[in-house]
């Protein structure tokens, strides 16, 4: 796929958080690039910096959090080092972000009504009247039944997916260069999920904004992004375009993930999935060398002692691996 | 088989970590909460020591030289009016007034536990009665509430004030508990216990109880202070405990006419009460942190 | 095949209390009239999105809830009107594994005494042996005995769901309800549990009613699956041919809606309309007619019998007969 | 929402009733109040008899409790067995006054000073005013009332001689003009209203500071910063909007204590309202004068409390609508 202008690139972002307990680098030396109009998915599993790595790009991280190194760099400009009245005006308009509990992310005491036209006033120069004739048109767009009646509403008179459409809608009030879904569907039913995914595919293609999808579920990627970095302790272990991870994951977690996940197609069931061992380690005492290597079946010496770069193994294929895997394509997910 | 366990071992460190050491761990943290546990364990003990080293009586009427005098070398508190050498009733009336304090809340604890616990847990008719049986008591103002029953139950002791207060007492732990209760008892692990075939009672007792002790707790601290100034106004309006036994309280009564020409009578109770209702106070707030279940699962 | 358990017609309502005198001003219709059964040594997966019901059918097959109505045949006994004292006994033999690692486990008891409660409690060997029994069962799920005296908060969500698949087995049980045991857990440790009961399965032979909403799990360990919608059984299959053949509307779409996690296939999606309806007033005649394409006036007025299409089939649909789709337009 | 207050009205009737049964059933615990009386020659036996008559007892228990609650419910409050013969209604209206007055004010004092300080400290946790105001609140929590009421008197009253220490207005000003009548009684009300406000003040602070800590953890706290809304509007709208709601049902859980706190406050400075009416009642066994004000206080709670609820119904659109 020709590749378009960067809107955002993430260049070895660093946040850690500073607790009793000691620190916890829960980005530490993160780097991705969304280009105009794409679906990036960022994958990984509980802990591995993927909500704070997209709350660091709004400035959100509240103490005992802090960015400590790195940079953000969005249509030209550091995000990094930016006051919080600079970032305010970027939040909301520019880049916009839909979280993973749409109940507790919407106010229980303000109706959706206000708190859609609440963005659009502060950030666009219209009368309440217009705002209120764009918010109807925006709650419509995203598919929500009767809008002039819904505007009243408030959040707990709605379903888990009709406050997910409130969310996206509230989210595209601005029309924004850049989405952030942060497991935007997790909290959903798996009809509801499907329902949600289309309204954000449509969107994506009508408005042509780029989307980053930040998730768990692998499945959800292969659908959703055009490109996938996955994510471990705070670090990106592999990236490449959306087939390449999937037909030849080359880092030994995502050839794992990727194995050990059921599907709906493979033929082995009712027979032991190939496991990844172990688990993810303790934020406060990460494993010398190779962050993974304690749950790596070809960890040697060096990925103890050792940890890798991220390298290009193919084009545009990056892995930071010491000994990627080799595997045959119709070996995964099968 | 994989053993989950095995890259776990930096997590788990030497010692095995109850709840219990890392309440202490995280309470010795609070500065507060340490010192008032140091400020209220001296006040225990003077009150328990102090009378064994005075040399005066609690009782012990002073002659017309030794009425009303302001604290000197040989009355370091002064002395009342009648002559009575007002640091050794100090001893006497903190004794008084913590037993009272501590006793009140333990029996009011007992009632609230076994009321709540078994409310929570069944629901039902019991708990209805028991709901609107507080909404009653707490639509009902406490002082004038413990007036009338101070009044009416006979004798003059200190358990009477003991006993008066506790009646009030229970329905605040009585209501914190089921609260609790109601809300474990939605717990999975209530439910398997129920799964693996564990009775009733042993599910009240060994697994909601020991996990509601928190508030349980934080509610009886805050609640010996608490109590210690429920005596004391009770004191003050000529119900509480009666003189000549002295509280913290009682010797407050006549001090509100003499203050003009002896306030070191108004100072000294007081103070005495203030210092350790406030360090209840503190430790409550200190143990409330220490044990908030969500810094610890 | 033997029939460990039957259920016939098992209803479950809760009520709705509001008002101003906080009576039942209507009922939650959990579990609304469902019939099945699992054969001795198999997994039976119960299947279903939010408000479905499989949990409460779940949890009220092992009488952890009283059941409104119905019938629940246990290896023979008619285990429906047990009272606590007669079902305790046989709490031995039918036991459930937990959704939360983090909440079924009892915070303030040391793992040990988790996993030794259930032998206490029946009275099964002097301490010494109990203490044994604990030890064995902590090496057959994969946890290190040395770790006994630790308290839960000790450890990570996979650790603690062998804890609590621990305490499930360690009397032995015929029958374990597994109730959406890995949906907590992280992508890596959901399979290291799933391979952990599919071999206690095996060692132990066990029969499962796995309760779960991730069909791709259902379809790993299950040998015949219940697909449920709004207190109702809509379709049972068994595995292979839930997932060649599906024949409810619902069933269908509730395929189509599972993403795959292979970017290549771009396949068809069947978009359901709307939410899934409040189980306290749901559609008359047909629950699913209301996001329903195929619904036509039938639907509206009778309920569709869950009836046999041929080799244990089931479907609860008005255009569905004798194994083949017989009206379904748009 | 009309649905809501009407439940909520409903609702206080078997409260009002429970109420009555349990202050009856108190103050039977005394006995018969007219007993004693028996022995003082210079009342007639006759009288005794009306009076016990007129209270019912001679009736059995239960008949006497409808026959007074009844009288209760209508006004009929009969007469004060010690102040001379003086009608209840005459005397529990005065103290009435002054117990509103000075519970209110107080109420709004402590509630205007304490919630907008516990806020402020929430948004400067950790801060030098934080922990000047933590202690603050402490102070106030731990403090005796009558203690407190005791060394303001000492400074002010008699060191500083600027506020009296006692009653409610100085003697002649009955007939002065109207400000000068007002400021007089002003003068008089500082002190008492202090010491009332000093433990709701305390506890208003901590519970509005942890309410407000909180809210600001939330999820939709975060979601309005990310809609890039200025801090100011996060805060003064999103957060203090949710903090408010459990505020005010503290409003509903604080009143017992002013109710309490009074009946210490007006023995101390001698204001002759409802609490100190109750204790003089009880001391000098006036047994109808006793019973209305023991009714007439929990009254006052109950209705504070429906207040309390439907402003929480105000407040918070959740329960509004269910």
């Amino acid at each position: 796929m020709e590749k378009s202008e960067v809107l955002l690139e993430v260049k070895d972002l660093k946040t850690y958080f500073y607790t009793d307990d000691g620190v916890v680098k829960a980005v530490d030396g993160m780097s991705y690039t969304i280009h105009k109009g794409e679906v990036l998915g960022l994958v990984g599993e509980s802990g591995c910096g993927k909500s704070v790595s997209a709350m660091s790009i709004l400035g959100l991280i509240d103490v005992p959090g802090k960015i400590v190194g790195g940079e953000i760099i969005f249509k030209g400009e550091n995000l990094v080092g930016k006051t919080p009245e600079q970032l305010r005006k970027i939040r909301g308009a520019e880049i916009s972000m839909i979280f993973q509990e749409p109940m507790s992310a919407l106010n229980p005491v303000f109706t959706i009504g206000d708190q859609i036209m609440e963005a659009i006033l502060i950030h666009q120069d219209v009368s309440e009247e217009e705002a209120k004739n764009k918010t109807i048109e925006l709650l419509g767009l995203v598919g929500i039944p009767e809008p002039e009646r819904r505007f009243n509403q408030y959040p707990h008179e709605l379903s888990g997916g009709m406050r997910q459409r409130v969310m996206i809608a509230m989210a595209m009030s601005c029309n924004p260069d850049l989405l952030i879904s942060d497991e935007a569907t997790t909290a959903l039913d798996v009809t509801i999920q499907a329902q949600i995914l289309e309204l954000m595919k449509d969107l994506q293609k009508r408005t042509g904004m780029a989307v980053l999808f930040i998730t768990h579920d692998l499945a959800l990627v292969a659908e959703m992004a055009n490109s996938v970095y996955v994510a471990y302790t705070g670090k990106i272990v592999e990236s490449g375009d959306v087939v390449s991870i999937f037909r030849r994951p080359r880092h030994p977690y995502t050839y794992g993930l990727l194995s050990s996940i059921p599907n709906l197609v493979s033929e082995k069931t009712k027979t032991p999935l190939p496991a990844i061992e172990g688990m993810v380690p303790n934020p406060y005492h990460m494993p010398l060398g190779c962050h993974f290597n304690p749950r790596c079946p070809f960890a040697t010496e060096r990925c103890r002692k050792e940890m890798p770069e991220l390298a290009e193994i193919e084009n545009n294929h990056f892995v930071r691996c010491f000994h990627p895997v080799l595997v045959n394509e119709s070996e995964v997910v099968s | 088989m994989a053993i989950d366990i095995t890259t776990s071992e930096e997590t788990l460190t030497g010692r095995i970590e109850t709840y219990w050491s890392i309440v202490g761990k995280r309470l010795r943290k609070h500065k507060l909460a340490m010192l008032s546990l140091v400020v209220l364990i001296l006040v225990i003990a003077i009150c328990i020591v102090g009378p064994f080293i005075s040399p005066y009586k609690f009782s012990e009427l002073g002659s017309i030289e030794e009425v009303l005098q302001p604290p000197s070398l040989r009355h370091w508190l002064g002395t009342d009016e009648l002559g009575r050498d007002v640091l050794t009733r100090l001893f006497y009336g903190g004794r008084v007034s913590l037993l009272v304090g501590f006793s009140s809340v333990f029996s009011a604890l007992i009632v609230g536990i076994i009321i709540g616990a078994y409310a929570g847990y069944y629901g039902g008719v019991l708990d209805t009665i028991l709901m609107r049986f507080t909404d009653i008591m707490f639509s009902i103002p406490v002082l004038p509430l413990l007036i009338v029953l101070a009044s009416v139950i006979p004798g003059a002791g200190v358990w009477k004030i003991v006993l008066v207060i506790a009646i009030f007492g229970w329905m605040t732990d009585a209501r914190i508990v089921r609260g609790m209760f109601l809300s474990l008892r939605e717990n999975e692990y209530v439910e398997a216990a129920k799964a693996v075939g564990v009775s009733n009672s042993r599910i009240i007792w060994r697994h909601i109880l020991p996990n509601s002790l928190a508030p349980i707790i934080v509610s009886a601290t805050l609640g010996v202070g608490g109590n210690i100034i429920y005596e004391a106004a009770l004191s003050y309006l000529g119900f509480g405990v009666m003189p000549p036994t002295p509280s913290w309280g009682n010797m407050l009564q006549n001090a509100q006419y003499a203050m003009a020409i002896a306030p070191w009578l108004v100072w000294s109770p007081g103070l005495a009460m203030f210092i350790t209702v406030l360090a209840f106070n503190y430790l409550g707030d200190g143990l409330r942190d220490a044990m908030d279940p969500r810094l610890y699962r | 095949m033997k029939k460990l358990l039957e259920i016939n017609n098992l209803v479950k309502h809760f009520p709705v209390v509001g008002g101003v005198f906080s009576r039942p001003i209507g009922w939650v219709r959990a579990v609304d009239d469902i019939s099945f059964h699992i054969f001795e040594g198999e997994t039976f997966g119960l299947v279903g999105e939010s408000g479905s019901g499989k949990t409460t059918a779940g949890k009220t097959i092992i009488k952890l809830i009283e059941p409104t109505k119905g019938q629940i045949i246990f290896n023979g006994i008619d285990i429906t009107k047990f009272g606590e004292n007669k079902i305790r006994p046989l709490r031995r033999e039918m036991q459930i594994i937990f959704q939360d690692p983090y909440g079924s486990l009892n915070p303030r008891m040391p793992i040990g005494e988790i996993i030794k409660e259930p032998l206490m409690v029946h009275n099964i060997g002097d301490k010494k042996e109990q203490e044994e029994r604990v030890v064995e069962i902590m090496k057959l799920v994969g946890l290190r005995p040395e770790y006994l005296r630790r308290y839960p908060h000790e450890f990570s969500g996979g650790q603690r769901q062998r804890i609590g698949i621990a305490r499930a087995v360690v009397l032995n049980p015929k029958f374990i309800v597994a109730d959406e045991p890995v949906s907590a857990l992280d992508a890596s440790i959901q399979a290291q549990v799933l391979n952990l009961l599919l071999e206690l399965q095996q060692k132990l032979a066990l029969t499962y009613l796995l309760v779960a909403h991730n069909l791709a799990v259902v379809r790993h360990v299950s040998d015949r699956i219940g697909v449920m919608y709004l207190g109702k059984l809509v379709e049972v299959a068994e595995t292979k041919e839930l997932f060649k053949n599906p024949l409810h509307p619902y069933t269908q779409a509730l395929l189509s809606a599972i993403p795959i996690p292979d970017p290549e296939i771009k396949k068809e999606r069947i978009l359901l309309q709307g939410d899934i309806p409040s189980p306290i007033n749901p559609p008359s005649g047909c629950r699913f007619r209301t996001r329903c394409r195929y619904a036509k006036d039938i639907c509206k007025e009778s309920e569709p019998p869950l009836v046999d299409v041929g080799s244990g089939h089931y479907v609860a649909c008005h255009f569905v007969k004798e194994g083949k789709v017989v009206e379904y337009s748009k | 929402m009309r649905n809501y207050v009407i439940r909520r009205i409903l609702q206080m009737i078997p409260l009002f009733l429970g109420v009555a049964i349990v202050t009856f059933a108190v103050l039977s615990l005394v006995g018969d109040p007219f007993a004693q009386m028996a022995i003082n020659p210079r009342i007639r036996p006759e009288d005794i008899q009306r009076l016990k008559h007129a209270w019912g007892f001679d009736l059995p228990w239960y008949l006497r409790f409808f026959k007074w609650f009844w009288s209760m419910i209508t006004g009929n409050w009969g007469v004060s067995i010690f102040a001379g013969g003086k009608p209840v209604v005459e005397i529990v209206a005065r103290a009435i006054s002054y117990t509103l007055r000075f519970s209110i004010a107080s109420l709004i004092f402590a509630f205007v000073i304490a919630v907008p300080i516990g806020i402020y400290s929430a948004l400067h946790q950790y801060t030098l005013f934080d922990y000047v105001f933590t202690f603050f609140a402490f102070f106030g929590m731990s403090m005796p009332t009558f203690w407190f009421g005791f060394i303001l008197m000492m400074i002010f009253g008699l060191r500083l001689n600027w506020l009296p220490i006692g009653g409610v207005m100085t003697p002649g000003m009955e007939s002065a003009p109207f400000f000068a009548r007002m400021l007089d009684q002003v003068k008089y009300m500082v002190l008492p209203v202090i010491v009332l406000s000093l433990f709701g003040m305390g506890s208003w602070m901590r519970y509005a500071r942890s309410s407000m800590l909180e809210v600001i953890r939330q999820d939709y706290v975060r979601t309005a910063r990310a809609k890039g809304l200025p801090e100011r509007t996060v805060i003064f709208k999103h957060a203090l909007r949710n903090a408010l709601i459990p505020i005010v049902t503290l409003l509903g859980l604080t009143l017992p204590g002013i109710i309490s706190g009074a009946t210490i406050t007006e023995t101390v400075f001698s204001i002759p309202g409802m609490g100190r009416l109750t204790v003089d009642a009880m001391l000098s066994n006036d047994y109808p004068v006793a019973m209305v004000c023991l009714l007439l206080e929990s009254t006052l709670l109950i209705v504070g409390n429906l207040i309390a609820d439907l402003l929480y119904a105000v407040v918070d659109p959740r329960i509004r609508y269910s």
